[in-house]
């Protein structure tokens, strides 16, 4: 590929095209893959187990906390957000921003109704 | 030209009868109005000022005058201008509102309590000495009034453009709104709230009368039962006072003087026993159970009306002594009454 | 978000492009390069996955909601599904997603047995995934806790005629498992739902990739679709603590 | 083939301009290959039409109430009847008209072709998109032929789940549907913006017009698929009885209402974002001066997007939300209103020593400027919460979002088809008519709708069927204005067809405007440019306009 980034020098602006929105294409290794594979079963494995231990309010805060760690090993390698341009990186932060607004303002009202008259 | 006279009168009282302005009738309406005017003048100016910008520049730099424009990036000067004094007179404008919002919604504790039950499409008035009143509402003047509302199926909302107040009317859960009416006469009632078919019929009229007619309107219109007393009657035929009898071994805790009271609960937490409580412990009971007693109150949910939920919170508020509660326990218990009308098994 | 660019050569000569487009047949008269739209591609993939997950997180925020409001009905009603079952289906769903995974590295090393192969794999964890779920349901409409005019609460009401040793709920309390089940139903309703549009799309993939489609160095298809998969992924990772976990060791009250 | 060299720019003599022979309408012919295109500006074309028929069909419900509300009493129609009118007329016109109105249409046509694009991201979505606005569009036709619905735009529970015998389920769906038809726009102007900008386009040399089509795109890829859901699960609740939104069951029908205005209150901002987009062009296209403060014209645009998702419970003040939150989204309203004062103001001061003409777009942007200063200004009444308590739920109301919505929005949308008329068509419209045109849509519109914050102070309650006789003196000004508004808008959709056939032809560049749009034929090729054009220059760079076209000159003679 390395040819046509020269060539495209001449007629691509190279903010557009490649930098910085642009990250070299990057292939993830199969052994890779497995390791991150067995993390996430482990994580499984994890959590199961830590739900048959009675650990009063940190039960939720553990299993949310093993699913979200999850999520995350999901998130860079499995879909290669860790080897992403900084505008895919910044989309995918700014989709869980939204969903924490929602849930954090919409909140706001619930958690202060009991405070007021009504 | 002729217009005919007929027409012109017709005009001319048509004209005279339509309204501009709401009428000023309650204590809160000059403090709406004052916040009303303040930002008609900031829009007024506003319009005024783009208004202006732009028939000032169209005229001076039109392409006859001004051939040939002058390219200007821009001025952080002047945007910093037109950023701070908008956010600055917003802000005013939030706080005004937000005191105004606070007052509306803030009941004075020497108010006078009435019911309002909203349902497809009519508004239902329950006065605290019994008197019933379907799409109107009598009031006294110089007396601050609480409304505390429920709906019986969707949300409705309650408005009186007059006394500047409204409020939306919530099933399932009780909302208050406050005014003290200041003229005596009639007054337009709105449902604001889309509701359905007969929406635009959900209307009603506001009669607020001087103390002395007012009096004189409650006397006339009596039911001969209070709230209070239907509540207690309700209470008897429930068969609540079996289990809330108010004696040592009773299953249920006593119930006089629990209205205001703070109660802990079994699940630890302290809550203030309101009108809204009272409620939701009748229809939820095992949300709501009193330290020390065991959850063996059924739930009353689809068994009373709203009505009746009224009018238990209302002898509950004035339920001072168990005496009369233990008296018609014992006159049932001693007649061998017949299961209660309503069919709810005793616990 | 932009370094700033040197101004490019303005006086350039138009006969000098025509070379330089390196031509595949999937590449798109309207994208400068092949690189271009790949990543086009993938960005558009994942604004997509970002309307996904505004899309569950309404449920997720009314699950959280009613969670709080009727704690000991949810708690119930939670114990009654099979963590057994649950987390199996959680190490089979990750399954599928790590042969969705190899098989995007097949792709990208043009290798067209693996990717079939692994496409394969894909296909019949996420069928197997979808399997179990049906027995689990099959088992709520067995006991009536398909929420409906069918709920049946009794089991929640008197636990122990149905020779369970969970405490009773009063009556008001246990109408409100009902709300469980219902956010239950959506919620992995509406996974399963993106788990057989999913599945369809696999099989198609599937068609293309042994015709050899996306092993010639045009792998979008493939890895976008694999950023899908991954997506209905990590939904289950968070839908199996919420409703199969976090309620088994309930507060005292 | 007459496609002259792309750095030759022609000149606005339109005496001498010809149609060229080679353009996007004439390059494949028959329906289908309408119905298959994948060209951006076909698909642009496909939505004005049906957004338009879709418009009308809206308005003649618009009509219809303002003719039921001349008389105090409901003789014309049954309130059964008026109250499914004034729900079909806020449906259509919300979810398939003032959505998609601009963007889908003026924006999908220009965008690309703004920063030098040949065609959107993804063209095949692109058509999608308008196959499922024409799928939600049948559903929504469909369930008006079979009975209607008479939910209000709003569908508030728990009155559209348990209470109403229409076909709410049905209009759910199409509303659904629509919304994807938004999402698939919203992504694929999202994607373009980052991905296709033609050489030496960077974020600061864009057009304030993309810059405000991105902000109302995040709008649209985040807000609504919040509503789909939404949406689901009043389809699951009327068809199964669930119970999450109904209080008898448990659930709280105040969840309904933060999960729609989620959406609901950014959508405003999808509506009014892609119209200041349009003024943005015209102002600056008209003054011939670079719009004042660019950079601070694009990043409100961005604020805006920004800030429109943390105000939606002020729609919600006294619906019983807590008086604690109301606080806070009282307070974030009024940041939200700050962003476009500075875009009112910036407008104001492009003129500035500009060199100003009054052509038809300018005067329906003029008209934008000063109808939207109202309505925005208006929405801080709505914004203090002690105010909203007296006027929300009242005519106030409807005049506020009307004065945005079709004061601001239309107006906007308006002045963008005539003044990419000429590029879209090559043709140029009557001027004295469209200018006639323009002047009675304004007074027409304050005539209808300036009644309307009278009768709002003076508590007439929104959505009435029948109202006290004091009112009607106000009503019927607002119908007579109505009436004037409908001739407004029925005048723009005469003379625009008439000038498809007998339009003057209007040469690459009428306005002599700078955005490279205006740099090819119109219309346009297919690829829209002979060869990806280079920008070389700032956005609104009149100078190098001229410099260009003197060059031109020499280079000619």
């Amino acid at each position: 590929m390395a040819h046509e980034v020269e060539q495209e020098q001449h007629f691509h602006d190279p903010s557009n095209v490649t930098n910085p929105e642009h990250a070299s294409h990057h292939i993830v290794s199969p052994a890779q893959y497995a390791l991150v594979f067995a993390a996430l079963l482990t994580g499984t494995a994890l959590t199961v187990v830590a739900a048959n231990i009675d650990l009063g309010v940190l039960n939720p805060i553990i299993a949310l906390g093993i699913a979200c760690t999850k999520a995350i090993i999901v998130i860079l390698f499995f879909m290669h957000v860790k080897y992403q341009s900084h505008l895919i990186k910044t989309t995918v932060a700014a989709g869980f921003f939204m969903f924490l607004v929602l849930i954090t303002m919409t909140l706001s009202d619930y958690i202060s109704r009991a405070w007021g008259l009504w | 030209m002729g217009i005919s006279p007929v027409l012109w009168q017709f005009l001319v009282k048509w004209l005279n009868a339509s309204a501009l302005f709401p009428s000023e009738a309650s204590t809160i309406a000059p403090y709406m109005d004052a916040l009303y005017f303040f930002l008609l003048s900031i829009t007024l100016i506003g319009v005024l000022l783009v208004a202006t910008l732009l028939v000032v520049f169209s005229v001076r730099y039109r392409k006859a005058v001004h051939p040939v424009a002058t390219q200007i990036e821009g001025s952080t000067l002047l945007e910093a201008t037109w950023t701070i004094i908008p956010l600055g007179l917003f802000l005013i404008c939030f706080v005004w509102g937000a005191l105004l919002y606070f007052r509306i919604y803030n009941p004075p504790v020497n108010s006078m309590n009435i019911y309002i039950v909203g349902k497809q499409w009519m508004w239902k008035a329950e006065h605290p000495g019994g008197q019933h009143e379907i799409n109107a509402l009598h009031v006294p003047t110089g007396q601050p009034i609480q409304l505390t509302m429920i709906s019986q199926d969707v949300f409705h909302s309650f408005s009186i453009p007059a006394f500047r107040i409204k409020r939306e009317v919530i099933p399932g859960r009780y909302s208050t709104v406050w005014f003290e009416a200041t003229t005596p006469g009639q007054y337009h009632l709105f449902c604001t709230q889309y509701c359905g078919t007969n929406h635009s019929a959900m209307i009603g009229t506001i009669t607020a009368l001087s103390p002395a007619d007012y009096k004189k309107w409650t006397e006339q219109s009596t039911s001969g039962m209070s709230l209070a007393q239907n509540g207690e009657r309700l209470f008897a035929s429930m068969g609540c006072n079996a289990c809330h009898s108010g004696n040592a071994a009773a299953r249920g805790p006593s119930l006089a003087g629990v209205y205001g009271s703070t109660l802990r609960l079994t699940n630890g937490s302290q809550v203030l026993v309101n009108d809204a409580y009272l409620r939701d412990a009748i229809l939820n009971p095992s949300q709501h159970v009193t330290s020390g007693y065991t959850p063996i109150m059924p739930t009353y949910q689809g068994q009373i009306s709203e009505d009746g939920l009224i009018d238990l919170v209302e002898y509950l508020k004035n339920l001072n002594s168990n005496e009369r509660v233990q008296q018609t326990l014992t006159t049932t218990q001693s007649e061998q009454a017949a299961p209660p009308a309503s069919g709810v098994a005793k616990p | 978000m932009d370094s700033a660019i040197a101004n490019p050569q303005a006086d350039h000569d138009a006969a000098e492009h025509e070379h330089e487009h390196v031509f595949v047949p999937q590449h798109r008269h309207h994208f400068a390069t092949e690189e271009q739209q790949r990543e086009a591609g993938s960005f558009g993939m994942w604004l997509f996955l970002l309307t996904e997950i505004m899309f569950f997180g309404g449920l997720f925020f009314a699950y959280l909601l009613y969670r709080n409001w009727y704690y000991d009905a949810f708690v119930a009603a939670s114990n009654q599904l099979s963590i057994p079952l649950g987390a199996s289906n959680t190490a089979i769903l990750i399954t599928s997603g790590f042969f969705m995974a190899l098989a995007v590295w097949a792709a990208e090393v043009r290798k067209k047995a693996l990717l079939v192969v692994f496409l394969i794999f894909t296909t019949l964890f996420g069928l197997a995934f979808l399997g179990i779920k049906y027995v689990e349901y099959h088992e709520k409409w067995e006991k009536h806790h398909i929420p409906g005019a069918s709920f049946d609460a009794s089991e929640f009401i008197n636990p122990s005629a149905y020779g369970l040793k969970e405490n009773p709920l009063p009556p008001d309390v246990a109408q409100k498992t009902q709300m469980f089940f219902f956010l239950y139903f959506a919620m992995t309703g509406m996974h399963a739902l993106h788990m057989i549009i999913g599945i369809g799309l696999l099989v198609w993939l599937l068609a293309r990739a042994q015709r050899g489609d996306f092993t010639q160095g045009y792998v979008a298809p493939i890895e976008n679709f694999g950023l899908y998969w991954h997506f209905v992924d990590i939904v289950w990772l968070y839908l199996f603590p919420l409703l199969y976990l976090i309620n088994r060791h309930p507060l005292a009250h | 083939m007459s496609a002259p060299s792309p750095t030759i720019l022609k000149l606005p003599d339109q005496s001498s301009a010809t149609m060229p022979k080679r353009n996007f309408i004439n390059a494949e012919h028959g329906l289908l290959s309408w119905l298959l295109t994948g060209d951006h500006k076909r698909i642009a074309i496909l939505y004005l039409i049906s957004i338009t028929v879709f418009f009308f069909i809206g308005g003649a419900f618009a009509g219809l109430i303002r003719l039921e509300l001349l008389t105090p009493q409901g003789d014309l129609v049954s309130s059964d009847t008026y109250n499914k009118l004034f729900t079909m007329h806020g449906i259509i016109m919300v979810f398939l008209f003032l959505v998609p109105s601009v963007p889908a249409t003026i924006g999908n046509f220009l965008i690309p072709m703004m920063i030098g694009a040949r065609d959107l991201a993804f063209p095949k979505i692109n058509l999608l998109s308008w196959y499922l606005y024409i799928a939600a569009g049948t559903i929504m036709i469909a369930s008006m032929a079979l009975g209607g619905v008479d939910t209000g735009w709003t569908f508030t529970t728990p009155l559209s789940t348990h209470y109403l015998n229409t076909h709410v389920v049905t209009t759910a769906v199409a509303v659904f549907i629509a919304g994807f038809s938004s999402i698939f726009t919203g992504l694929n102007f999202i994607v373009t913006i980052h991905r296709m900008r033609c050489p030496g386009m960077t974020w600061f040399r864009m057009p304030l017009f993309v810059w405000a089509h991105y902000a109302a795109s995040i709008l649209m890829v985040l807000g609504t698929p919040v509503l789909a859901i939404t949406l689901v699960l009043v389809g699951l609740e009327r068809i199964f009885g669930i119970g999450v939104f109904d209080p008898t069951k448990g659930g709280d029908p105040l969840l309904f209402q933060h999960l729609f205005w989620f959406y609901s209150h950014p959508a405003v901002y999808i509506m009014i974002l892609p119209g200041m987009a349009v003024i943005s062009e015209v102002v600056s296209t008209f003054a011939r001066k670079r719009v004042f403060g660019y950079t601070a014209v694009a990043f409100s645009s961005v604020a805006i997007a920004l800030f429109g998702f943390f105000v939606w419970e002020h729609h919600m003040f006294i619906m019983g939300v807590s008086n604690y939150s109301a606080l806070v989204f009282s307070l974030l309203t009024m940041l939200v209103a700050v962003p476009s004062a500075i875009k009112i103001f910036n407008w104001c001061f492009t003129l500035q020593q500009g060199s100003i003409t009054f052509e038809t777009p300018m005067l329906y942007a003029f008209g934008f400027m000063g109808l939207f200063t109202i309505g925005g200004l208006t929405g801080v009444f709505l914004g203090s919460l002690g105010m909203d308590i007296q006027l929300t739920e009242t005519y106030f109301i409807v005049a506020h979002f009307h004065f945005v919505m079709v004061g601001g929005m239309l107006m906007a949308f308006l002045a963008g088809v005539h003044f990419w008329w000429p590029k879209m068509t090559g043709r140029m419209y009557p001027e004295s008519l469209s200018k006639l045109a323009a002047v009675v849509t304004f007074i027409g519109f304050n005539l209808t709708f300036m009644p309307q914050f009278i009768l709002g102070y003076l508590g007439m309650p929104r959505r009435y069927h029948a109202y006290p006789p004091e009112f009607q003196v106000l009503n019927v000004l607002s119908t007579a204005g109505a009436t004037v508004l409908g001739v407004g808008y029925l005048l723009p959709v005469l003379y625009l067809a008439w000038s498809l056939k007998y339009g003057a032809i209007a040469g690459d560049n009428p306005w002599q405007a700078t955005g490279l749009e205006w740099q090819t034929q119109s219309p346009p090729l297919t690829e829209n440019f002979p060869e990806i054009p280079i920008m070389d220059h700032e956005a609104y760079d009149y100078e190098w306009l001229e410099h260009k076209t003197q060059h031109e000159v020499t280079h000619v003679g």
